[in-house]
């Protein structure tokens, strides 16, 4: 069976190791990934802010495109990627006339028949029934399980049953033999939006996830999002600044404590991309028991 | 003796019908609806695919109601119609036993209505393929291309009312036609009264016709009436997601509404 | 055809739109003199029919009009009214009747000059179309002659 | 042979002006059955009227068109005249020719051709006409009061009072409803059990009400005037005869941990219980699900200590009929519960609670006997933030609409926590004081100014727990839109008042039409507001929308009036114009086949199955429909509907109206 995939701009650049370890992970569950060919940007960032018509048709060429390339169903691990084609996507199939005029705009038929995949909602219909003959390890440790905005909202687009507290992540990290922690800032902002203009923001929200996961005794904080992972990964030197204090709990892809879990060298999960070194989380590693 | 013979005859022998209605072969070899009396005549019955005639209509005739228990013999087609007349509240006066066979050509009898449902239910049918394609032909033509197309054919119509009387729906005691205060449909079969009949027909069966085909197939001027309401469940279906003898409770299309039904051609 | 003047009849319910064409009145607002209007207690009461008879008799056009959804004084009159509009739209539509000559709407006994500019509105478009043969010319023998050629061919 | 007369009137210069009269009723005396045309400045004046009612007489007519004004404006002054005239009203019609003829068009030959038509249509109208005679229908003179709280109470008294007799259903095992668990009622701060309690004893001593506590209402069949009700008496498992309320029983009850739903679930009560201690009927009853002899069959204890001997494990539920003539709904509302709320910890964090519940904390009778207290560990709260607006006003979660209440009680909860707690702190996050009515913004300025209650425009977008204190983020969009954080012990969501679980299969019952949050749908948003679409049944209190306490009691008293008007007299008469089924000579008795399809249609649930019965034998000959002229109101939908025409409505038959068509515009007819 071929799955589509949409790495999507933030998993070619600053989150190659989010698509590394995905892939990884997939290749070894014996499951491949069609990567879409000649797809293009999601518009996530500005174009639905500027211009409704671009952000509907831009998603809309890459699922059109996807369907042309006989793929049924496309995983998106991208949050913000996922939110726009999937917004894109019931647009135009609520609406004939929007339907009708993307198709002018992108001058291809689109049939809206591929069904669009979460990185959970991946995990879930193709790895988990598999997992447990690959899982080796037991990651063994205390995590923060991360959503932030766009993973489980809007409700109509992530079909998360709980939105405001997801458990999707945390079913993951049982799987992999981590304790999810029970914690306040899940679905909070990590300020992304101002991830370049504004750090200081971005320093003050993230900084105050990372203090409340500290508190609650996380070894790792998990994250599903390119935009999460590098605002707690990559502004420490800020965040540092802002809470007067270090933290350097490790911020690791979902995919990637799963491919540990599974055995997967660290650096073919591409854990040494990170600044914060990714080494507690895998000290706490340990054989999975028979 | 076939499977259905023996079932039919056991039926007769243990009471639970007194009449049965199925198919024989004429002297033509070609099936005809038959009335079975007792269970010596049950070695007539028989079935194959050519059996096409929808028995349901036989089940309001008062002849066949006076011998109150019923055996009915339903192809797909007699079967929708039992349940969009069921839902209609016609059976109330008659004890019926239905038999079928299916796919793996095994005797059904039906114990209640539920099982008939459910069984409708999972093989419910679809407009045959050539009707689709008429239809599918019709839709290219131009508005007066059609127009040209139905008003000659309703020109040929001899208003024999044929497709009425074969139709399993069409029970009313007094139909709109014979109604003359007011006259609503012309008497002579002039092509304009003609055309009223049939969309008056189309009208009435719209959302209850169980595409049988028979009316199409019985019209001796040979007009495809039955594409007008195979027409109309198309559309009644892909508007309202309702289905004519799709369930004993039924859902019929005109009779209910919702709020937000599409009202595009509403100024 | 310059001098044609369109003979439209109006199916309206007694409640809504009756009442809006009332307050055109009551308001002095102009408009056509081609339509005629024919009252009924709801939209639900029109036959369909009604429809076929008025344009056997000799009307132009049609137009049908009541209450805003939710706005029935009998609370669904006109939600059955519109499933059956669709319904006979459809079947209009697919005999190649030209459906363009019945005009539905919805208006409110608050919208007296809805009324009018819907009545202008449909006389000019009717005006456009000349008048309606379709159906006058039907049981003329020039339909029948063609469909005996057609058969006898 | 029919002999119409016509009466073209000028109205002045109003149609004179632009219609050449004289030609229309020229026109109109050429007609096939016109006997008689004339033109008059002003039919409707004493004059005109006079003419009418000569020319009936003169002429013998055997009916009459009136060209003047719309039929909305005249048609009852016309048919008077035409009934003084000798000739049944209902053979009078008007042709519209002044709001539909001269106001809008202008003076030309074609305004006259209109008019002629008009006319011609309505002449072929009325020559189709049959005499039609109001229909009369017996009025039963009892009243049923579904509900039994403060809008139940209000509207029983009222009709009692009045004179007229009055049976009240209430579910739970006392009346009082909502407001009997209120701790002090707004803009007044009174105890809410002071002032209810007096009428809910009033109600049970009242020779002319009948009260079934712990009953429901089961089908409600029959019509305006006669209603056949079926009221479920649950088993109570007690003899109330025998009971004398003396309360050994639940003071024993071993099962003493079931949540108690009056406290809202704040403390715990027994198996066998009296909801509260002022309940009414104040006699307990057996909660059977919680039970041990009934769960488990065993135990017992009630019985042995019942110095009467009332308790009765074998008692069973009982099914009565009764017969009314008309019927008040007020089965009131339920509020959200915070476990609706994800954002505010899907209802896993004890101290956030509802506002109920805070009523309950602060009421006297109480769970804390007064002192606000967290449910989590008793202790009394030194910071309260109270958000209004929880789940009201909000496209997100369903519920657009305003619950209108929470403004008015969430200030009055602060202000209570104020009162109780001197150096306590109060927060209100709100999205706009709604706070219209009497002495209303008055009080909310109370609260802010005299019991400073710190008011904080904005929403909470987040409660969490850390640390024993439940901190609250919002954002106050006043102080330039600063996101803020507050650390507080408790929280009290004022959450959305919305409709009854049961609300929908009530409104079913009763055939009465329902918005789609529920709420019972009013006749006429503006001029009928406590009728329903079914003629006869009333609504009073929450059931309709959210309302406090005043609003729900003049609501009952105006539902009440409604009923007492119903009363007023023995008979009350209705439009004749019906739809009716028609009727034949046997074996056809009726063109109808019995599809019985247009029950579903009819708004008013006015169509019934009927059964032709054999006289000798009993035996059925058809099955047909059969149109309740008591319910129906005559909107037409099922005539249009019925495939064969067995169904026609009077006054606008299938003959009428396809008649009027060909008149219009086969020229000339």
């Amino acid at each position: 069976m071929q799955i589509g995939f949409y790495p999507g701009c933030s998993l070619e650049g600053s989150s190659k190791e989010y698509s590394q370890s995905l892939l990884a992970v997939a290749e070894k569950c014996g499951v491949t990934l069609e990567e879409i060919k000649d797809w293009s940007c999601c518009g996530a960032s500005a174009a639905h802010s500027l211009n409704h018509d671009l952000s509907i048709a831009l998603p809309a060429r890459t699922l059109a495109l996807a369907e042309n390339q006989g793929m049924t169903e496309v995983v998106i691990p991208c949050a913000a990627c996922y939110g726009r084609m999937a917004a894109s996507q019931k647009a135009m199939l609520e609406d004939a006339s929007v339907l009708k005029k993307t198709q002018g705009f992108i001058d291809m038929k689109f049939l809206g028949n591929v069904q669009l995949l979460t990185v959970f909602e991946f995990l879930q219909k193709y790895i988990f029934p598999v997992a447990d003959q690959y899982i080796v390890n037991k990651l063994n440790q205390k995590t923060a399980c991360y959503y932030g905005c766009l993973l489980a909202r809007p409700k109509e687009l992530t079909k998360l049953e709980r939105p405001e507290n997801p458990m999707e992540m945390e079913a993951v990290m049982e799987k992999a033999g981590a304790t999810p922690i029970d914690w306040a800032f899940k679905t909070e902002c990590c300020g992304a939006g101002f991830s370049m203009s504004r750090t200081d923001i971005v320093a003050k929200l993230s900084g105050r996830i990372l203090e409340d996961a500290a508190d609650r005794g996380a070894e790792s904080i998990i994250v599903a999002c390119p935009m999460c992972q590098s605002n707690l990964d990559l502004r420490r030197p800020e965040i540092k600044k802002q809470l007067k204090k270090d933290i350097n709990i490790p911020v690791l892809f979902i995919t990637q404590a799963l491919g540990l879990s599974m055995g997967i060298p660290a650096k073919d999960l591409g854990l040494e991309n990170h600044f914060v070194s990714t080494g507690k989380a895998v000290s706490c590693i340990v054989k999975k028991e028979a | 003796m076939t499977k259905l013979q023996n079932k039919v005859a056991e039926l007769f022998e243990n009471g639970t019908i007194n009449l049965m209605i199925g198919f024989k072969n004429a002297l033509t070899n070609q099936p005809v609806p038959c009335f079975i009396e007792n269970a010596s005549q049950a070695e007539l019955l028989i079935y194959t695919p050519e059996c096409k005639n929808n028995l349901a209509v036989y089940l309001h005739k008062p002849e066949v109601k006076q011998s109150k228990k019923i055996g009915i013999f339903g192809n797909m087609a007699t079967l929708r119609s039992i349940v969009q007349l069921t839902s209609e509240n016609q059976f109330w006066d008659i004890e019926k036993t239905i038999l079928t066979i299916d796919a793996n050509d095994e005797v059904i009898v039906f114990a209640n209505m539920e099982e008939l449902e459910t069984y409708v239910q999972e093989n419910f049918p679809d407009i045959s393929e050539e009707d689709l394609k008429l239809l599918a032909y019709l839709d290219s033509l131009t508005r007066e291309e059609r127009w040209n197309y139905w008003t000659e054919q309703f020109t040929a119509c001899i208003k024999c009312y044929a497709c009425r009387a074969v139709c399993p729906m069409c029970y009313c005691s007094q139909c709109t036609v014979e109604c003359n205060q007011p006259q609503w449909v012309k008497v002579s079969s002039k092509t304009s009264g003609n055309m009223e009949w049939h969309t008056i027909r189309a009208m009435h069966l719209a959302g209850r016709c169980v595409n049988c085909g028979e009316c199409g197939r019985t019209c001796p001027a040979g007009i495809p009436i039955h594409l007008l309401t195979a027409r109309m469940n198309q559309d009644l279906f892909k508007e309202f997601g309702t289905r004519p003898g799709f369930s004993t409770k039924g859902e019929y299309a005109l009779n209910t509404f919702k709020v937000d039904d599409k009202e595009g051609f509403i100024k | 055809m310059p001098d044609f003047e369109p003979k439209i009849v109006a199916f309206v319910c007694n409640w809504c739109t009756y009442a809006g064409a009332d307050l055109a009145g009551t308001s002095r607002t102009k408009y056509a003199p081609n339509v005629r209007i024919v009252r009924f207690p709801c939209t639900g009461r029109i036959d369909f029919m009604l429809l076929m008879k008025a344009f056997e008799n000799g009307a132009d056009g049609v137009i049908i009009s009541g209450c805003h959804p939710n706005d029935c004084h009998y609370t669904s009159g006109n939600f059955h009214a519109r499933r059956r509009w669709i319904t006979f739209r459809s079947l209009l539509d697919f005999i190649g009747f030209d459906i363009d000559r019945i005009t539905f709407s919805w208006v409110s006994a608050a919208e007296g000059r809805k009324w009018a500019e819907l009545v202008d509105e449909v006389t000019n478009t009717i005006r456009a179309k000349g008048p309606f043969t379709e159906i006058s010319t039907l049981d003329s023998s020039k339909l029948k002659q063609l469909f005996y050629d057609e058969i006898t061919k | 042979m029919a002999r119409i007369g016509v009466f073209i009137c000028h109205c002045g210069e109003n149609i004179s002006a632009t219609v050449d009269v004289e030609k229309v009723a020229q026109e109109a005396a050429k007609l096939s059955g016109v006997a008689f045309a004339i033109d008059y400045k002003y039919m409707c004046s004493d004059p005109g009227q006079t003419q009418i009612i000569e020319a009936i007489k003169e002429h013998k007519l055997t009916g009459i068109v009136v060209g003047a004004c719309s039929p909305r404006m005249h048609e009852a002054t016309f048919r008077k005249a035409a009934e003084k005239g000798g000739i049944n009203p209902y053979l009078c019609e008007m042709a519209n020719l002044r709001e539909q003829v001269s106001w809008v068009h202008a003076r030309s030959e074609a305004t006259t051709a209109k008019a002629i038509d008009i006319v011609r249509m309505m002449v072929q109208k009325v020559k189709q006409d049959s005499k039609l005679f109001p229909i009369k229908v017996p009025v039963i003179k009892t009243a049923l009061v579904i509900g039994g709280g403060i809008a139940g109470i209000q509207a029983a008294l009222d009709i009692a009072n009045a004179g007229h007799k009055v049976i009240m259903v209430e579910k739970a095992p006392s009346i009082g409803g909502h407001m009997s668990q209120l701790s002090e009622t707004f803009p007044t701060l009174d105890c809410s059990q002071c002032i209810l309690t007096p009428r809910m004893v009033e109600v049970a001593q009242h020779p002319n009400i009948t009260l079934h506590t712990f009953a429901e209402v089961e089908s409600v069949s029959g019509y305006v005037g006669n209603f056949d009700v079926q009221v479920r008496l649950k088993a109570k498992s007690v003899d109330m005869k025998l009971c004398t309320g003396c309360g050994s029983c639940w003071q024993k009850c071993p099962n003493k941990k079931i949540p108690d739903e009056f406290n809202a679930g704040l403390s715990f009560r027994t198996a066998i219980y009296t909801p509260f201690p002022q309940a009414v009927p104040n006699k307990p009853v057996i909660d059977r699900a919680n039970c041990s002899w009934f769960q488990k069959g065993k135990c017992g204890v009630c019985k042995k200590v019942c110095p009467v001997g009332a308790i009765n494990y074998e008692m069973e539920d009982e099914i009565i009929d009764i017969k009314v003539g008309a019927i008040v709904t007020a089965t009131g509302f339920d509020i959200k519960h915070t476990d609706f709320f994800p954002e505010y910890g899907y209802g896993e964090f004890k101290d956030v609670i509802d506002g109920l519940q805070f009523e309950r904390l602060a009421s006297a009778s109480g769970p804390t006997n007064g002192e606000i207290r967290r449910p989590s560990d008793g202790k009394i709260p030194e910071k309260i933030v109270f958000v209004a607006c929880a789940g009201s006003r909000d496209k997100a979660k369903g519920i657009e609409y305003c619950s209108k209440i929470c403004c008015m009680y969430t200030a009055k909860h602060a202000m209570m926590y104020k009162h109780k707690n001197h150096d306590g702190e109060a927060y209100v996050f709100y999205m706009d004081v709604r706070s219209a009515g009497k002495n209303y913004d008055e009080f909310v300025r109370r609260a802010v100014e005299e019991d400073d209650v710190q008011y904080i425009r904005g929403r909470v977008s987040r409660i969490y727990e850390k640390n024993g204190k439940l901190i609250v983020k919002g954002v106050d969009t006043l102080m330039n839109a600063e996101p803020i954080e507050i650390e507080a012990d408790m929280v009290v969501l004022a959450t959305a008042v919305v409709a009854n679980q049961d609300a929908e299969s009530v409104a079913q019952k009763m055939h009465i039409s329902y918005d789609k949050h529920h709420f019972f749908a009013e006749a006429h948003p503006k001029l009928r507001p406590v009728e329903t679409n079914t003629a006869g049944i009333m609504l009073a209190g929450a059931c309709q929308t959210a309302k406090d306490i005043p609003d729900a009691v003049s609501q009952a008293s105006a539902a009440a009036s409604k009923v007492m008007g119903l009363f007023s007299s023995d008979e009350m008469t209705r439009e004749p114009v019906v739809a009716v089924v028609n009727r034949m000579m046997p074996p056809q008795f009726t063109t109808c086949t019995g599809c019985l399809l247009c029950m579903e249609v009819c708004p008013y649930h006015a169509i019934e199955r009927e059964e032709i019965l054999d006289r000798r034998t009993g035996e059925i000959l058809k099955v047909a429909a059969r149109v309740n002229a008591g319910l129906c109101q005559g909107c037409g939908t099922c005539v249009a509907f019925c495939r064969n025409k067995s169904i026609d409505l009077q006054g606008y038959t299938n003959q009428q109206m396809l008649s009027e068509v060909i008149a219009l515009l086969n020229k000339p007819f």
